[in-house]
């Protein structure tokens, strides 16, 4: 299983039937597949529509239709489509169960930067302010280092895109649940030791005495 | 009296300059007959207002490779590098605002509301310069409210007098946008008779909009 | 003709083809039917319609169809429905051309007093301070006097609907209109005199060289 | 899992004291069962927030008229001689608000917003004990949002994951106060089958609805 897939499928499991859950671009896109087959969850797409589901068959395809990537999408029977200040009413209103988004970076304070590279990229926070200031629980899926280096960090030093607290945190090599005291490492991945995972995380992590490793079926 | 335009005059009464709403989410919602023809006209300078700027040569990034936008009031512009490229170049002024705010605002701009109360942004660059208030123990952005000149509003649907829906995620910016600009311009993928849209299924208010783009009618 | 009829025909005078009206319950109500045959203006009752009409015809009422005096209304083709935030976004906003609303008191400064009689009458406010301080015209239709006292007086004793100075005041003795300077006679009613109307005015009046009768036809 | 509720069950679910938000306008847009089923049960000291309380008999007024109501936030109640009675011997505690803030204020409840920036009621007595701030010149009443513990919404039809639409002059107050409680109670005069009603016409996104009121079934 590549780390993507193991993060998704991760993920996956802190999904609950009658969720509204909202995937951001990319690697938490993935969680969508991982599901149960008989759990009932809502997808919003933030530009406007709960029920999103994958594009069902090539050729099935509508312009009117699209995720927030601009990519083609599906809905599934039951979906509705509502404009975007309705939209992010459900976001920032405490509607939405779950959002998952990637990140650049989170410190120990369980704060989150996932939007702005000063100097280097500057895409726009898009819905990601909201969906972290707003949204029941925040997961932020990401690799826990990129290019050698630790996205766990003691503090961030790329711009917030939230002052609020995010509730788990889901990497390639570990599950971390920011608290009031810091980091708590729940579970490490599959075949990591605690070690590794602390040798990868630029901060001081809490280790309870018992970290179990993450259930995951192949 | 009709409201119906052809392409050619509604964007001719568009001045050089203006501040335009576009409706649209990377595309798909975006009036692009309204964007080809703007193109076509050359009508430099103009403020935009808009979720993002899509790609290049694709919804509100045509605008965009033609050196047409002064200014931009967006959340997103990521997926479209000439767009980043003018900024670092300091060709186009970007104001990067979150995309939950700037639905909020354009609505507060329409609604005739002072602007809006948000959590969004607090402690974070986004509150810079920015007036906040506290409301029982909380603190929030004083956000101000958008209007424009122009709204330029894509549809599924118009009636002969303007009432209007749209299609599913084709909605996104354009019925917030169609309150909250002095005149409203809709391109529908269809006009039909005054009656046939039910009014439970009317989103945007006849009264609101100014022009419709006039559909080819292809019989007859 | 009787005074709310003449009051009535004056200020359907005001109205314009396209024209986006609310009427007020009671004698505000009876303008729609003094308006010209070929004349297209969209009635909005405030409880969430544009399109309204009277009831068509006895037997064709419609429990979830009434205006907001909640009697039952008919809705013309082209009509459409919305939420009461949107109704009175469209008041707020400015894009309702002209209210037309009953009075208590209107004062010199062109202010409006008429949702409350302290100690007497308390109905609320409704729609009409929204509707006050939002529309781009706002037009009186009232008597001119209430029980033998003047309901057009120097400054309001009765709680204001909103600071904001009216735009024309149609009684059934004359057509004032507020200004920085104070209340300009504009016409007086057919047989009125200007003294009368001065006679039944608790405030001084600016009275043009030339004040015309209204132009009211039978 | 299923959201149907007998009106039995969905009222007894509301405890006595509780703040009720309930659609309708002068009764029309009023879930009558509902009302009639909390006359049954006899829930006192409730909070309401509603455009009105209709007339005796009619509408909310028939909470009014049972005397379950301590506390009402209110546009107008003006065609209710009976709450007027009960407000000035002080039985039931009033609240009156502008039509259009209600509206905002019980919006922005549901919207994560922190209040409303509105010009209604600066300078009146409306305005007494508000903050007030200046945005750009002009003065606006900040107005804080209102929050329910059951929304009670009347609607045309729900399909059984909850998704709703509404009937004309019936919508109002319902789709804003189906944002902005804890738990949100639909009686539909018809429950539809999932997937009946087109996305584009839901007004009331399934999400937000708790329970549903079983309709009577009449064949079969």
């Amino acid at each position: 299983m590549d780390e993507k897939t193991l993060i998704a499928k991760r993920v996956a499991l802190e999904l609950k039937d009658g969720f509204l859950v909202n995937l951001g671009i990319g690697l938490p896109t993935m969680v969508a597949a991982h599901l149960p087959k008989d759990m009932n969850v809502f997808f919003q797409s933030e530009n406007g529509l709960i029920g999103m589901s994958a594009l069902p068959e090539q050729g099935f395809a509508l312009g009117d239709l699209t995720d927030a990537g601009g990519a083609f999408i599906g809905a599934l029977p039951g979906a509705c489509a509502f404009d975007s200040a309705t939209s992010f009413g459900l976001i920032r209103g405490g509607h939405l169960d779950v959002t998952v988004l990637g990140g650049l970076q989170v410190d120990q304070s369980g704060q989150l930067a996932n939007w702005m590279v000063p100097g280097k990229m500057v895409p726009g926070m898009g819905g990601a302010m909201d969906l972290v200031s707003g949204a029941k629980q925040v997961i932020v899926a990401m690799q826990h280092t990129a290019k050698g280096k630790s996205k766990i960090v003691s503090k961030c030093t790329l711009p917030l895109t939230s002052v609020r607290r995010v509730d788990l945190i889901v990497t390639d090599l570990a599950v971390l649940q920011p608290s009031d005291e810091g980091l708590i490492l729940k579970e490490t991945a599959p075949g990591v030791s605690i070690d590794q995972v602390k040798a990868a995380t630029d901060c001081e992590l809490i280790i309870p005495s018992n970290v179990p490793e993450m259930q995951i079926t192949a | 009296m009709s409201k119906l335009r052809t392409l050619e005059e509604a964007v001719a009464a568009t001045p050089e300059g203006a501040v335009l709403m576009i409706g649209g989410f990377m595309g798909a919602g975006t009036p692009h007959r309204l964007m080809d023809e703007l193109v076509r006209q050359g009508k430099k300078g103009l403020t935009v207002i808009a979720n993002d700027t899509a790609r290049p040569n694709v919804g509100i990034g045509i605008l965009i490779d033609a050196k047409l936008v002064a200014k931009l009031v967006t959340s997103h512009i990521g997926t479209n590098p000439e767009t980043q490229r003018q900024m670092i170049a300091g060709e186009t002024q970007v104001e990067l605002v979150p995309q939950g705010t700037l639905a909020e605002r354009i609505r507060s701009g329409g609604f005739g509301l002072g602007g809006v109360l948000t959590p969004t942004g607090v402690g974070t660059t986004v509150d810079e310069g920015k007036q906040t208030i506290e409301i029982d123990g909380k603190t929030f952005l004083v956000e101000k409210p958008l209007k424009a000149d122009f709204a330029l509003i894509n549809a599924k649907r118009a009636d002969y007098y303007g009432n209007v829906d749209y299609a599913l995620t084709a909605r996104n910016f354009n019925p917030l946008m169609a309150m909250s600009a002095e005149t409203v311009v809709v391109e529908a993928a269809d006009i039909v008779p005054v009656g046939v849209i039910p009014p439970d299924v009317v989103v945007t208010p006849n009264v609101l909009v100014d022009y419709l783009i006039a559909t080819e009618n292809r019989h007859g």
